[in-house]
C-alpha cells in the first residue's frame, strides 16, 4: 500500500522533471522511467496486462523511437548568425572565414560540417538544448555562463552607430532588435535604426551603404571574434581550442582571412 | 521557458490549475465501485472460455473496437514507410561497434523472442496478448539489430514478403470477423467452442486473433523501427 | 446485421486495394457499387418501418458493441457515397498511389461505422481512426506548409480526444456502463448531478474539436487551406460532419442545449469575420466551414424536431456545396497558380467554365438561394423555433456569408473559359444535382404538413431579400483590407483558447 | 478513500502535460508532453475502479477476494496502441519539418512557413 503511494507520488516530479529539461535526451529518458514506474503501478493496481502492455510500448518502444529520431550521427552542427565575410551563403554554399576553420575542425575530428543559420538569440539555446554542438557568426560577446568560449581567432573593433536626431520609437511599438544582420542591413538603409553597435566586419559591408544621417564611432575597447561550445561539451572545447592555435601557429589562419578581407 | 510571454505563461498556468481543480472536484471520486464490472464478471469465463477476463473482453466483447485499433496500428506502419522511403536513407552498419553490445544482444534476443512468443500464445490465459507480445518480440529484434547492422536483419526479413504478409494478416482478420454472416450469424460472432478452462485450446478464436494479432503488430513493429533506424534523423 | 457490413465492407477493401496494386480504382468503384447496393437496401427496409438495431459478436446490449441507426445515419451514408463519387471522378486522370486509395477505404469505412456507432468508446476509437486517416490525406504531397498544418492537427485533436476519453472515464464510473441506449434511460433522474456537467463540457469539448467549432477547431483553416481540393473537399463535406454527428447523439442525453446553442452564435460570426478578411481563396472556405457549422449545432442546441431536422440538412446541403466549391476552386488555383482572390479575377478568362460554373452554384446554394440546397436547411432552422434570438443568429449569419461571397462575384462574369476534361465536369454534376434539386428531397425527414408549412412565399422571399441586404453591405465595406489578429491559430495560443472553451461550456452548463 | 489515488495523480499529470505543451517549445517535448496527457487518462481509467484488496481479473487467482474491473483495462490496451500509432506518425512528421527547416522551435517553423507563403 505505502509503495503504491510512494510510486504514485513519484510520478508528478519525474513528469516535471522530464518536462522541464533542456537536453531531449534527458527529457526522453525521464519519460522512460515515468513510463516504467507507470507500469510498476499498473502492477499494483491489479492491471497486469495494462502493466505488460505499458512496459513493452511505453518504456521501451517508444523510448527507442524517440533516441532513433534524435539521434544525430557523424555531424559536427553549427548555429551560426550569418555575417558577412565571416559566414554567409552564395546560393546553397556555405562561405567565409569561420565556415572554413570549421569545415577543417570537422575534417580533422573525422565529421561532416552543417551549418544552421539561426537569429543571434537563438544559438545559445541551441547550444544548451543540445541542437548545435557550435555556435558562431561573429560572436564577440557572450551573456550566457553555461557557455564556454573559444580562444579569440580574429581581434576586432567595434563601430557605434546612431542616427543625427534621435527619432523616439512610436510609443507602444517597443522595436526588437532585428534577428537577422539582413534585416539589419535594410532598417539602416531605410534610415530607421535609432543606434547599434556593428563589429569589424559586419560594419565594413554597412559602410557601402549611405550613412550621412547617422553618427559613426569607434568604441573603445579591443575585442577578438571567438566560437562558443555548451559548457557540458568541455572535450570539444578543449579540441576546438588547440585546433584554432595550431591554425594560428601554421599561419593558415592568415591565408583564409586574407582571402576574404584583403 | 525562454523567450515566453510572461502573460501567456501566467494566464496558462491559471487555466491549467482551475481545470485540475475543476476536474478533481467535479469528478466525484469516492474510491471503487462496488461490483464493477459485474455484468462481464459473472459471466465471462462462461460466454468466452478465456481465464484472462481482460482478453475476453479485448478479443470477444468489445473485439470491433480491436479492429479499429489494428487499423489505426496499420495506418501507422503504413504512413511511416510512406513518409520514409527514398528519402535521405543511409546505410545504417551497426550504431555502437562493441563488442559487449553485440554478445548481450546475441544473449538476449532468444529469452526476449521466446517471451513474445509465450505473451501472444497464452494470452488468453495469463496476462499478455498479441500486441504486447508482437511489440516485445519486435523490440527484440530491435536488439539483434543494434548488434548485428540493421542491414543484416532488414536482408534476412525481406522486406517485400513482410509488407504483403503483414497485410494478408490485417485481411485475414477482417475475412474472420466477417465469416458469420455467411453462416447466418451477426458479424464478429465467435464459432468456435470454448473449450476447457485453462487449456491452451480453451477461448474460441481468442487465440487465434491473439496469434494474428501477434504476428501483425511484430512485423509492424519491427518496419517502424527499420525505417526509423535508415532514415537519418536530423533533429 | 448489415449495418455492420458497410465500414467491415470498406476495411476489406482497404486491405485488398494493398494488396491488388493495379486494381485500386476498379476495387474503388466495385466498393461504391457495394455501397450503393446495400444502402439501397437498406433505405427500403427503413421505409418500410424496419430499425437496424443489432449487437457485434451476438451478446446483449450493454455487453458487446451496439450498431443502430437513426433517422439521418442513412442520409448521410449517402452524402458520403456522393462526395466519394466526385472525387473519385475529380482525381480520375491523376495517378495516385495504391496507400492513397487505401486511405480513402479506411476513411469511408469509419465514417460508415460512426455513423451508425452508439457505444462512447467506439466512438472514440472510430474517431481517432478518422483523425489519423485524415491527418495521413493532409500531408499526402508532402508540403512543408502541409506537414505543420497536419501536425498541428494531430496535437489538437489528440488533445481533443483526450478530454473525450476523460469524460467517458467519468461517465463509466457513476453509470457503469457506455451504451448510449443504456446511458440515456439511466440518466433521465440526474440532470443536474455536479460530475454530469463536467461529463458534458469534457465530452463536448472533445467532439468540438473535431466538428470545426470557431474556438476549438483553430487547426481548420490551415489543414484545410493547403490539402488539395479533393482531400479538403472530403474533409470538409464529410469528416467535420462526423463531429457534428456526434453531438446530435449527445445532445438529447446530455444537457448540452445552451452551451451550443453559444457556440453555434461564436463561431458563426467569428467564422464569418475572417472569412469577409479572407482574400485567399481556399482559406477563404475554409473559414466559411466554421461559420455554416453554426447553423447546424443551432439546430442541434434548439433540440426541436424541425431545428434538428433543419439543421441536420443544412449539413447535407453543406457538404454537397462546400465539396462543390473545394473542387472548383482547386481546379482554379490549379489552373491559375493564383490563390488570392484577385489574383483569380485577374486571370479569370484561364479557368474553365465548369470550374467557374461549379464556384457558382456552390455560391448559390452557400448563400441560400431558394431552390438551393442552403435555403431548405436555413427555412426548416429558423421555423423550428420561437426564440427571437435563434431566430436572429441564422439570418445574421446568411448576411455575412453574402458579404464575403460577394468578393467572388467578378469571377462570375461571362467570359468564355478553356473547356474541361470530361470527368472534371462529371464530378462537378455529382455534386451539383442533389444541391439543385435538394427541395423535394427534404420531404423525406419531416411530414408533409410540416413541408408545406415551412416552404412556401415567405422565406424565399426572405432570403432573397438577405441577398440583397448582403450585396448591398458589401458596396460599403471599406475596401482596404483588415488585419484579424492571425496568433490564436498558433500551436500553443490555440491550446490555451481549447482551455478557456472548455470553462466556457462548463460555465454555460452551471448557468443553464 | 485516501485523497492520493491514481485519479487524482492522473488529473495532476493531466495538469502538467498540458503546461509542458503550451509553454514549451520544443517540438520533441512537446510530443513528450502529449504523451505524458495521454498516459494520465489512462492512468485514471486503470484506477477508477482500482481496489487494493482486489485481484486481476484473472480466474486463477486466488479466490475470495473480488476482481478489479476489467473492462477499463481492456479499452485502456486500445488507447496505449492508438497513441503509439499517433506518437510514432508525428515523430515521422517532426523529422520531415526539422529536414527542412533544422529546427524543432514551433514558434520558428511557424515564422518560416508564414515567411514562405508570403513570397
Amino acid at each position: 500500500m505505502i509503495s503504491h503511494v510512494f510510486l504514485l507520488l513519484l510520478l508528478p516530479l519525474l513528469a516535471v522533471f522530464a518536462i522541464t529539461r533542456r537536453r531531449r535526451l534527458t527529457a526522453v529518458i525521464g519519460m522512460g522511467l515515468f513510463s516504467l514506474i507507470l507500469a510498476a503501478v499498473y502492477l499494483l493496481l491489479n492491471a497486469p496486462d495494462v502493466a505488460i502492455t505499458e512496459a513493452a510500448i511505453g518504456a521501451a518502444l517508444v523510448t527507442f523511437l524517440y533516441i532513433l529520431a534524435i539521434r544525430k550521427t557523424g555531424r559536427l552542427v553549427v548555429a551560426g548568425n550569418e555575417t558577412p565575410g565571416l559566414l554567409y551563403r552564395e546560393g546553397d554554399k556555405v562561405l567565409g572565414v569561420e565556415q572554413e576553420i570549421l569545415n577543417g575542425f570537422a575534417r580533422h575530428l573525422g565529421l561532416e560540417l552543417v551549418v544552421h543559420f539561426d537569429p543571434e538569440e537563438t544559438i545559445e539555446g541551441a547550444l544548451l538544448q543540445g541542437e548545435a554542438d557550435i555556435g558562431a557568426g561573429g560572436i564577440f560577446s557572450k551573456a550566457d555562463e553555461r557557455l564556454l568560449q573559444s580562444s579569440g581567432y580574429l581581434s576586432t573593433v567595434l563601430y557605434g552607430l546612431s542616427l543625427h536626431q534621435a527619432r523616439q520609437p512610436p510609443r507602444g511599438t517597443t522595436r526588437r532588435r532585428p534577428s537577422y544582420f539582413m534585416d539589419l542591413v535594410e532598417e539602416i538603409k531605410a534610415g530607421q535604426c535609432p543606434r547599434a553597435r556593428l563589429d569589424l566586419a559586419r560594419f565594413l559591408s554597412v559602410s557601402r551603404l549611405d550613412l550621412s544621417a547617422y553618427r559613426v564611432e569607434r568604441l573603445p575597447g579591443s575585442f577578438s571574434y571567438f566560437f562558443i561550445v555548451s559548457s557540458e561539451r568541455e572535450e570539444l572545447h578543449g579540441q576546438l581550442n588547440s585546433y584554432v592555435e595550431g591554425l594560428k601557429e601554421s599561419g593558415g589562419l592568415k591565408k583564409i582571412v586574407r582571402r576574404y578581407f584583403s | 521557458m525562454r523567450n515566453f510571454p510572461l502573460g501567456m505563461a501566467v494566464f496558462a498556468v491559471i487555466l491549467v490549475g482551475c481545470l485540475c481543480g475543476v476536474l478533481i472536484g467535479g469528478f466525484g471520486y469516492r474510491g471503487a465501485v462496488d461490483e464493477a464490472g459485474a455484468a462481464y464478471l459473472l459471466r465471462a469465463v462462461e460466454d468466452t472460455g478465456a481465464a484472462n477476463m481482460v482478453s475476453a473482453i479485448y478479443l470477444n466483447y468489445r473485439l470491433y473496437d480491436t479492429l479499429f485499433e489494428l487499423l489505426v496500428f496499420s495506418v501507422a506502419v503504413l504512413g511511416v514507410r510512406f513518409y520514409l522511403v527514398g528519402r535521405n536513407e543511409e546505410q545504417v552498419g551497426s550504431i555502437p561497434e562493441s563488442q559487449v553490445v553485440r554478445t548481450s544482444a546475441d544473449l538476449l534476443f532468444p529469452p526476449i523472442l521466446l517471451l513474445g512468443i509465450y505473451l501472444v500464445l497464452f494470452g488468453h490465459l495469463s496476462p499478455g496478448g498479441g500486441f504486447s507480445g508482437g511489440v516485445i518480440a519486435g523490440t527484440g529484434l530491435l536488439l539483434c539489430a543494434v548488434a548485428l547492422g540493421a542491414e543484416v536483419v532488414a536482408r534476412r526479413f525481406h522486406e517485400g514478403i513482410l509488407e504483403r504478409l503483414e497485410w494478408g494478416v490485417l485481411l485475414a482478420v477482417i475475412i474472420l470477423a466477417i465469416f458469420p454472416v455467411a453462416m447466418g450469424r451477426v458479424p464478429l460472432t465467435d464459432l468456435l467452442p470454448t473449450g476447457r478452462l485453462g487449456q491452451l485450446g480453451s477461448g474460441g478464436s481468442i487465440l487465434i486473433y491473439n496469434g494474428l494479432i501477434g504476428i501483425k503488430v511484430f512485423i509492424g513493429t519491427w518496419v517502424i523501427i527499420h525505417y526509423f533506424m535508415r532514415h537519418r534523423g536530423e533533429i | 446485421m448489415s449495418v455492420a457490413l458497410l465500414p467491415l465492407g470498406h476495411f476489406l477493401f482497404a486491405a485488398l486495394s494493398l494488396a491488388w496494386e493495379r486494381g485500386t480504382r476498379r476495387l474503388l468503384l466495385l466498393s461504391l457499387f457495394f455501397d450503393a447496393s446495400l444502402l439501397g437496401y437498406l433505405f427500403c427496409s427503413f421505409l418500410q418501418g424496419e430499425t437496424f438495431a443489432v449487437v457485434l459478436g451476438g451478446w446483449e446490449r450493454g455487453i458487446g458493441i451496439e450498431l443502430a441507426d437513426d433517422r439521418y445515419s442513412l442520409v448521410f451514408c449517402f452524402l458520403a457515397i456522393f462526395l466519394t463519387g466526385a472525387v473519385i471522378a475529380y482525381l480520375w486522370r491523376e495517378h495516385l498511389r495504391p496507400y492513397f486509395y487505401m486511405l480513402f477505404h479506411l476513411l469511408l469505412g469509419s465514417v460508415f461505422a460512426l455513423l451508425f456507432a452508439q457505444d462512447l468508446f467506439n466512438i472514440y476509437v472510430i474517431m481517432e481512426l478518422l483523425t489519423l486517416v485524415s491527418f495521413l490525406l493532409v500531408g499526402y504531397e508532402r508540403k512543408p506548409v502541409q506537414i505543420w498544418a497536419s501536425l498541428k492537427y494531430l496535437f489538437f485533436a489528440s488533445l481533443g480526444m483526450v478530454m473525450y476519453l476523460f469524460g467517458v472515464g467519468i461517465l463509466y464510473y457513476h453509470t457503469g456502463t457506455l451504451n448510449l441506449g443504456i446511458l440515456k434511460a439511466q440518466l433521465i433522474g440526474q440532470q443536474d448531478a455536479p460530475w454530469l456537467l463536467i461529463v458534458s463540457s469534457l465530452l463536448a469539448t472533445g467532439i468540438a474539436v473535431k466538428a470545426g467549432i470557431f474556438v476549438f477547431s483553430l487547426w481548420l483553416p490551415a489543414a484545410h487551406a493547403s490539402a488539395s481540393p479533393a482531400v479538403s473537399a472530403l474533409l470538409s463535406g464529410l469528416v467535420i460532419k462526423m463531429g457534428v454527428v456526434v453531438l446530435f447523439r449527445l445532445a438529447p442525453i446530455f444537457p448540452l442545449s445552451l452551451p451550443l446553442e453559444v457556440l453555434s452564435a461564436i463561431t458563426g460570426l467569428l467564422g464569418i469575420i475572417y472569412a469577409v478578411y479572407t482574400y485567399d481563396l481556399k482559406r477563404m472556405l475554409a473559414f466559411h466551414t466554421l461559420s455554416q457549422i453554426g447553423y447546424l449545432i443551432l439546430g442541434i442546441g434548439i433540440g426541436t424536431e424541425l431545428a434538428i431536422a433543419g439543421g441536420l440538412e443544412y449539413a447535407l446541403g453543406h457538404g454537397l456545396f462546400k465539396g462543390l466549391l473545394f473542387l472548383s476552386a482547386g481546379t482554379a488555383v490549379q489552373v491559375t497558380g493564383k490563390e488570392d482572390i484577385p489574383g483569380l479575377i485577374a486571370r479569370r478568362s484561364q479557368i474553365p467554365t465548369a470550374a467557374r460554373a461549379g464556384l457558382l452554384i456552390g455560391t448559390l446554394g452557400i448563400i441560400g438561394l431558394p431552390p438551393f440546397a442552403g435555403f431548405c436547411g436555413k427555412t426548416l432552422l429558423s421555423h423550428g423555433t420561437d426564440s427571437i434570438v435563434a431566430q436572429t443568429i441564422p439570418v445574421i449569419l446568411s448576411i455575412g456569408t453574402v458579404l464575403s461571397f460577394a468578393k467572388l462575384l467578378p469571377l462570375f462574369h461571362p467570359v468564355r473559359g478553356p473547356s474541361s476534361p470530361w470527368s472534371k465536369i462529371g464530378s462537378y454534376a455529382i455534386l451539383a444535382l442533389p444541391m439543385v434539386f435538394f427541395l423535394p428531397l427534404t420531404r423525406l425527414f419531416i411530414p408533409i404538413e410540416q413541408w408545406n408549412e415551412s416552404f412556401g412565399v415567405i422565406p424565399g422571399v426572405e432570403s432573397i431579400l438577405i441577398v440583397g441586404l448582403g450585396l448591398l453591405l458589401y458596396r460599403f465595406l471599406p475596401a482596404r483590407p483588415v488585419k484579424l489578429p492571425q496568433r490564436v491559430f498558433r500551436l500553443e495560443e490555440a491550446v490555451l483558447v481549447i482551455l478557456s472553451g472548455f470553462f466556457l461550456v462548463y460555465l454555460l452548463l452551471l448557468v443553464g | 478513500m485516501q485523497f492520493i489515488n491514481g485519479v487524482t495523480v492522473g488529473i495532476v499529470l493531466f495538469g502538467i502535460g498540458i503546461l509542458g505543451l503550451v509553454l514549451r517549445r520544443d517540438l520533441i517535448i512537446k510530443l513528450l508532453s502529449l504523451g505524458l496527457v495521454n498516459e494520465s487518462v489512462i492512468l485514471c481509467l486503470v484506477s477508477l475502479n482500482a481496489r487494493p484488496d482486489g485481484v486481476p481479473p484473472i480466474v486463477y487467482a486466488e479466490k475470495g477476494a473480488p476482481y478489479v474491473d476489467p473492462l477499463p483495462q481492456a479499452l485502456v490496451l486500445s488507447a496505449i496502441v492508438i497513441n503509439f500509432a499517433i506518437l510514432a506518425l508525428a515523430l515521422v512528421f517532426v523529422m520531415l519539418l526539422v529536414e527542412r527547416y533544422h529546427t524543432t522551435d514551433s514558434q520558428r517553423i511557424e515564422h518560416e512557413i508564414q515567411q514562405e507563403e508570403h513570397r
